[in-house]
């Protein structure tokens, strides 16, 4: 078994702490995992992203020719990496900010309200856990609660309950509204 | 000058600019900088034979932004790379653009001695305490108690030293024709600073030797702080530590 | 089981050196390596360590020669450019017989390049950079663990033999994550003495410490000496990873980053039915010739893939010695292969 | 009071808000259309207060800014 | 006969750098080459040319750096720590792809070592000691008179392939004076023009000089660009020299101030009835593998005789892949060995 | 105290000195800071605890004529090693010493930042105004006119600029606790210098911090002067150029 | 005047001069006798005159001079 | 042919000038020469020394491991190289500074008061001028004509006319007294 996931998008979108946490509970669950970001100058104020490489196995490359999810938190990184998502595998399309449905076909789409979901929820930051709950599911290979439990791990400093707290309510909210049927919306501009 | 409908346009980009859009972050004075240099670049009429040294740090493109000849120097070598060029070809007007890191930390010893030796350049030097580009390390200027992601406690002077004052100690030498320090926090400081930039040009250009301009900067991203307020810091903080003015002008 | 943590290699590289007993970090930013620079600022004075931002590279190894010779445990650590600006100061200790560590985390070059993963200071590394003929003793991890693990035996070693260690590693492993289980803690006072340290003068003669002689004759006792301690590394340190080599037809030599990648493609070789194996040097000096060479007798080809135009090409040539064809696959400038591409490669072969 | 117009790039603008606090006359806000990068652009809230002094387009880093003013009314010029 | 004048080699080889239209000069004081500095700080101003005395080796290289993206030939000298200095701005020239002379008048090493003759920088010079995957032009004289025609011969190689070229001399050639008849004067401006250089953006586009380019694809693209121009190189301008090749049983491969010894070496062998030759190679890169090559299918041995632990000897064992068996004679630390010493190994060769 | 008959000796070889042979050019002022930086050693009975870093110029050698541990730094970077030292073992006291070339040319950024820091060290500035060991080159200190090997015409400032007053510059850091410039030609400057040089050492025992003895020294060989006349020279003309006294003493 | 006596140690000195021109006694002075290193050697020209006073050997760069006094003759020391 | 001088002496004597002028002389003659110095620090204050090789053909190895004549100027360069000159070889010693015979018997030993017959001459720096003459006579491939010739040339600048002439002058005595039977005059103190 081995599944990987890309996350993407606009630096400051919490898409690196969105991949660190995930790869934080699959190694909880005892799981062989890598964790690749992109990094240097090239985030600030450009794209950033990062690759989550998950197994049972020992991992070779941490670098992910085909992706099995993707989750682009905008447009330019849905640009970027959408043509190289596996067949068959996923893509994570944050509505709130990315404006066209998937041009590919041989892929799945999951459209998700990512910045709304996390405004209901009274904390806009939470975006990227919203979409983090969506990886989940569509990556089906890590546990939901081993997930909340990793949040923790990662953001739980003393006094920091509540930020935990929304984190984890925006996580199952990802989780949960990712689960409704996959028909793409409908889009103002076509891709 | 160009014109909408019965409006002249009062402000637009400076030609000896390229199109390119800086890849600074939000709110960062490099950018200010640049364009501050460009106007300088137009008004003295030097397009067509300045050369920009770029440094290695969040500038690093800035050869690619000017519509001049230009070229990327190694990390604190910006003033021994325009020295070659200036002794190569004394008709060019080399301007070596750099950061703190760059200027005061490696490249010690070359802004020193193209300064003793009066080489005629002008120096643009980046003063924003940090280094930016590799992600907000300790640079030789930043404050004392100053956070960084080297200096996690504050920089402690005990161990660290405090800020070092570089337009002052290039002023003490005998051979710099201009040495000023500027900010760019408001209006009349970026004023008072695209003067400092044209007159140290314009000394190159008279032949009359080095010149250094000491730009207290912002770094919104190093310092964690949003743009305004990293500015209302310069004007609060930062200028006590780097008086602003000129030290030294012999022109 | 240790309790594993997620660490990227840098991080992991950096509290694997405070736990081998490393007192002393000199160092300058520069990416893709500034997280072991900022770790050691933010750890090892808890440790009872120095951290000094050392004003360039070429200051850090120079610091890095008065700790050492004063008998500290010592390290430093730079990406390709500041690695060149050492090099003077490698030389001296080298030829002073000093220990320290050195971690190149390697990027895209020559010059300024970028700051994306590359191999292309194998020659620097293993040929000895700067001026003279030294030798320093070098290591690629090709995993988070194996970082932590190797800088440890790289402060071994470099104490034992005299010699300097550089752990060879690349952007890629620097910045990724991986669980790694940590090495215990070593406390610096159970470490072996070091009776040429400068401690002092009291109750002996003077330590000297010293790359110069200005006799030859002198000079080449020194070196012969040196070599002779080279000698006995390489009959006694060379380290390497095999797989699946026994009844392998396309012989893989890969190292770090690349060496792990060159995993996946055997595993996928295999799983197409292929007879592909994989020799991943560990030690990068003393580099494993023999094996090499053993192996290149009874396979059809060796196959090197490494992130550079071809350096340690010239040493698995070298222990080829025309025995089968040796091909090359390279990247360079930053450019990773995906384990499809070499696959692809490896297909021409078999 | 001269007649001014500021002119936004939205391509160019990285919505640091330093123009905003510049301009002495309150012209300039922060919208939330994101450009092509994802950046927060600025834009004029009141158009018709601007005197086209160009204070905020001199202090734009970006030079995300062009200005114009009302023909005669003096000859202030930033670029 | 062009009138011949007794000068050393660091005198000779300024000389050349000026008759060649070298107008910069940078450097910083080292022995064994301080003459080539003193002579450029004499004679290159009444050229027209400008001499700086830098405050440091790094600061000299990259004012080299600045000098040739202006346009103009350019030249520093040094010894091997001072070169050891150079490397960053050596691999920014390669990366920049700016042409450059740089001689390095080798002592002995490592570290501070000794100012006596040595080779013992060879991996540094041929395989890159500077990061990334680049080459510089290797250019090795063992006369004086062919010191005086190889820097002429470096400037004209490095501007045509915008690459940069190394003279690697030694203490001895460095030191030793005999006649030279020196190159004619070339006028700077009949040199090949230089449209990337800087020289102002009149009339054309902004010429922009640079190592670096953020998108590994980028850089990929210039690096393989860049080692297509290698290839030329190697197809095209390996030098060398054969002594007494033709019926040799033992060749040897010697270089410079070794390769001139070695010739006293076939010289007195030969009087003793022995079958010795000698491959002396000019460029060490392009090194002259193929002929070599030839040679090793022929003789019954190849001795590499260095003043080293056996550097060049990895390249001369590339080259014989095994043909024949490959001994080596080095000496270090600035001892050089007689011609009986070498010719007593070559006895027991023979 | 030994005696010869009913005298006693009043001068003697310091104890902290090994006993070989100075390899300096006759008269050469290295040799007499070595035997005044001894004389300091014994008096503050630090010769077990004391480290030489010696630079790489004409007092390469100096590691070995100390009866202390020693060690030879690469040129220009002593300041470097002994901060590194230092670091590794605060209880050592450490000593730089360095001439013009080696501490003002190639090693100015290790010089100043070392000073910057506040390192616990105490640097010896053998200020000789030229490069000795390479065969009289200019060095950043030589004076305006002097020629040199390498400035043969005399150095000019043009081009050359102005001999470096490092005194000066590590004076106006903040760190420093004691910068001073003496001179050793005559009986009267000898004992000054030497009791700058027990001060300087007295500090640094005392943990207070960094200090630095610039000395003005001769090199009859380099300056083609006979050791007398060389020695006349610093007084009537070098001091002039580089005034002698305290700068700093925040002892 | 306190009775001193200098001593030379003629392997070390290397015939600078600087203590001729430092003793303000005219005690010493080059002799035409060459040290095994070639160098030519200083001497007393009149040993009597000295008065241990030190300051030739404070100058003596090479540390080739020792000087003793009197006893009782007062406390000047130069080490 | 190929023939080869050692000139040895202490830092100051002009021993490396006295080859220079030889190899000049050489070089003139049409013969292939090298002149190869000690050099570096160790000059200063210790010994310096020059090996000049003459010969007819390219020349090798400019490190002679036998020369065929030796000039010791001073003691310590006659303990240094006497043992090294080829048999049957030469060897000019300064008796002017050198109080101990040869120690070798396989050599002919050339005693010449260089100094005194330089002071003689009214220019005690000329003593390097005299051992020269002794060389050229002990080599016997250069004429002592072509030997004059170069001192012009490497002393003759405009106004040295005397310098030029007196050294010329050494040379010649140099030459002239070498010629006297070889047997080794009293020594003091015994080698
Ligand atoms: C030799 C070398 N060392 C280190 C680096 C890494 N590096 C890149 S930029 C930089 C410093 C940036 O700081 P500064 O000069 O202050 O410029 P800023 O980004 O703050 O404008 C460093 C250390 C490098 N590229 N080369
Ligand atoms: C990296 C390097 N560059 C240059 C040299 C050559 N070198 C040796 S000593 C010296 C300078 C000597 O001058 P200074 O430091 O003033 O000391 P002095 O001999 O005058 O006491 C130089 C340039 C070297 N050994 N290493
Ligand atoms: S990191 Fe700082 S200096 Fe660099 S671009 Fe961003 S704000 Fe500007
Ligand atoms: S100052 Fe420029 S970049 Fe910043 S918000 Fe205003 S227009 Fe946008
Ligand atoms: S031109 Fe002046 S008034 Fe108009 S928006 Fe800009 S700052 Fe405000
Ligand atoms: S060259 Fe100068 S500094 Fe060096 S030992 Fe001789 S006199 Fe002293
Ligand atoms: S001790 Fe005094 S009096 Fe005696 S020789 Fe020395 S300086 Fe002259
Ligand atoms: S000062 Fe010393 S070395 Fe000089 S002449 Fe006098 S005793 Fe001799
Ligand atoms: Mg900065
Ligand atoms: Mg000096």
């Amino acid at each position: 078994m081995e599944r990987s996931v890309v996350f993407a998008g606009f630096g400051g979108q919490g898409v690196l702490l969105a991949g660190k946490i995930l790869a934080r509970a699959a190694m909880e669950e005892g799981l062989e995992v890598t964790w690749l970001p992109s990094y240097g100058p090239e985030m600030r104020g450009g794209t950033a992203n990062c690759t989550v490489v998950i197994a049972d196995e020992p991992i070779g490359s941490p670098i992910v020719d085909r992706p099995d999810v993707l989750l682009a938190m905008n447009g330019p990184s849905l640009d970027r990496f959408e043509p190289r998502v596996a067949p068959g595998g996923t893509v994570i399309v944050n509505r709130s900010l990315i404006e066209r449905p998937l041009r590919r076909t041989d892929v799945k789409g999951v459209y998700l309200q990512a910045n709304d979901l996390a405004r209901e929820l009274g904390e806009p930051r939470a975006a990227n856990m919203v979409a983090l709950g969506a990886v989940v599911r569509a990556l089906g290979v890590v546990p939901l609660e081993a997930v909340g439990q990793a949040i923790g791990e990662e953001l739980g400093a003393k006094g920091r309950e509540r930020l935990v707290e929304v984190n984890r309510a925006a996580l199952e909210r990802g989780h949960q509204k990712s689960g409704a049927p996959p028909s793409p919306p409908h889009f103002s501009r076509p891709g | 000058m160009p014109k909408t409908e019965t409006m002249t346009k009062v402000f637009a980009r400076p030609r000896s600019l390229t199109e390119k859009k800086f890849t600074y972050c939000p709110g960062c004075h490099h950018g200010l900088i640049t364009r501050i240099l460009g106007g300088a670049i137009d008004k003295l009429g030097i397009q067509e034979r300045t050369v920009v040294v770029a440094p290695v740090g969040c500038a690093v493109f800035a050869y690619e932004w000017f519509r001049c000849d230009g070229v990327q120097a190694a990390h604190g070598r910006a003033a021994a790379v325009a020295t070659g060029i200036k002794r190569a070809n004394p008709d060019l007007v080399v301007i070596s653009y750099q950061g703190d890191g760059d200027l005061a930390a490696i490249g010690t010893a070359e802004t020193i001695h193209a300064a003793n030796r009066g080489e005629a350049i002008t120096v643009i030097f980046v003063n924003n305490q940090i280094y930016g580009m590799t992600g907000g390390q300790m640079a030789p200027t930043t404050l004392d108690g100053q956070a960084t992601t080297s200096s996690p406690r504050g920089r402690d002077p005990a161990t660290m030293g405090h800020p070092l004052r570089v337009a002052e100690m290039i002023a003490a030498l005998q051979a710099p024709m201009y040495v000023t320090r500027q900010a760019l926090y408001d209006a009349k400081h970026i004023a008072q600073a695209t003067r400092a930039v044209e007159k140290a040009l314009r000394y190159q250009v008279e032949k009359r030797g080095y010149s250094l301009v000491e730009i207290l900067a912002n770094c919104p991203t190093g310092w964690k702080m949003p743009p305004v307020k990293a500015n209302e810091h310069i004007a609060a903080t930062v200028t006590g530590v780097f008086p602003l003015g000129d030290l030294v002008d012999r022109g | 089981m240790t309790e594993r943590q997620l660490m990227t290699g840098n991080e992991a590289m950096a509290e694997a050196a405070i736990r081998a007993g490393c007192r002393t970090y000199f160092g300058y930013p520069i990416t893709p390596q500034n997280e072991i620079l900022e770790y050691m600022a933010a750890h090892l004075p808890a440790a009872g360590g120095a951290f000094v931002q050392a004003e360039s590279e070429v200051a850090a190894i120079n610091m890095c020669y008065g700790a050492s010779a004063a008998g500290v445990r010592t390290m430093t650590s730079s990406s390709s450019p500041g690695i060149s600006l050492k090099l003077e100061g490698i030389s001296y200790l080298a030829g002073a017989d000093l220990p320290c560590v050195i971690v190149n985390v390697m990027r895209g070059g020559p010059g300024l390049g970028n700051i994306a993963p590359a191999q292309g200071d194998y020659f620097q590394a293993t040929k000895g950079g700067g001026h003279g003929d030294y030798r320093v003793i070098v290591l690629a991890p090709s995993t988070v663990q194996e970082a932590a693990e190797l800088v440890g035996l790289a402060f071994d070693l470099s104490d034992r033999y005299r010699v300097p260690a550089m752990i060879l590693a690349d952007g890629m492993l620097g910045q990724m994550m991986e669980p790694v289980a940590l090495p215990p803690h070593r406390d610096p006072a159970t470490l072996p003495p070091k009776p040429w340290a400068l401690t002092g003068a009291k109750g002996r003669e003077p330590n000297y410490v010293a790359s110069f002689a200005l006799d030859p004759k002198d000079l080449r006792e020194l070196n012969l000496r040196r070599h002779e301690r080279y000698r006995e590394i390489a009959a006694r340190e060379v380290r390497w990873e095999e797989v699946a080599t026994e009844d392998a037809h396309v012989l893989l030599v890969a190292y770090g980053t690349m060496g792990r990648i060159a995993k996946t493609v055997v595993r996928r070789a295999r799983g197409e039915g292929l007879k592909v194996g994989l020799l991943r040097p560990i030690t990068l000096w003393p580099f494993p010739y023999a094996p090499i060479r053993e192996l290149a007798a009874r396979v059809r080809a060796v196959l090197t893939v490494e992130l550079s135009a071809g350096q340690m090409w010239e040493d698995v040539r070298l222990a080829v010695e025309g025995r089968c064809p040796t091909p090359f696959y390279g990247e360079m400038g930053g450019v990773v292969p995906t384990p499809d591409e070499v696959l692809a490669e490896v297909k021409r072969l078999a | 009071m001269p007649k001014g117009k500021v002119v936004v790039d939205p391509e160019r603008c990285k919505g640091c808000g330093i123009c905003v606090a510049t301009c002495p006359f309150g012209v300039l806000e922060m919208t939330s259309t994101y450009n092509s990068s994802g950046y927060p652009v600025v834009g004029a809230a009141c158009p018709d207060k601007c005197t086209g002094c160009a204070l905020c387009a001199l202090a734009c880093p970006d030079i995300a800014l062009e200005v114009y003013r009302e023909v005669g009314a003096g000859e202030r010029r930033g670029g």
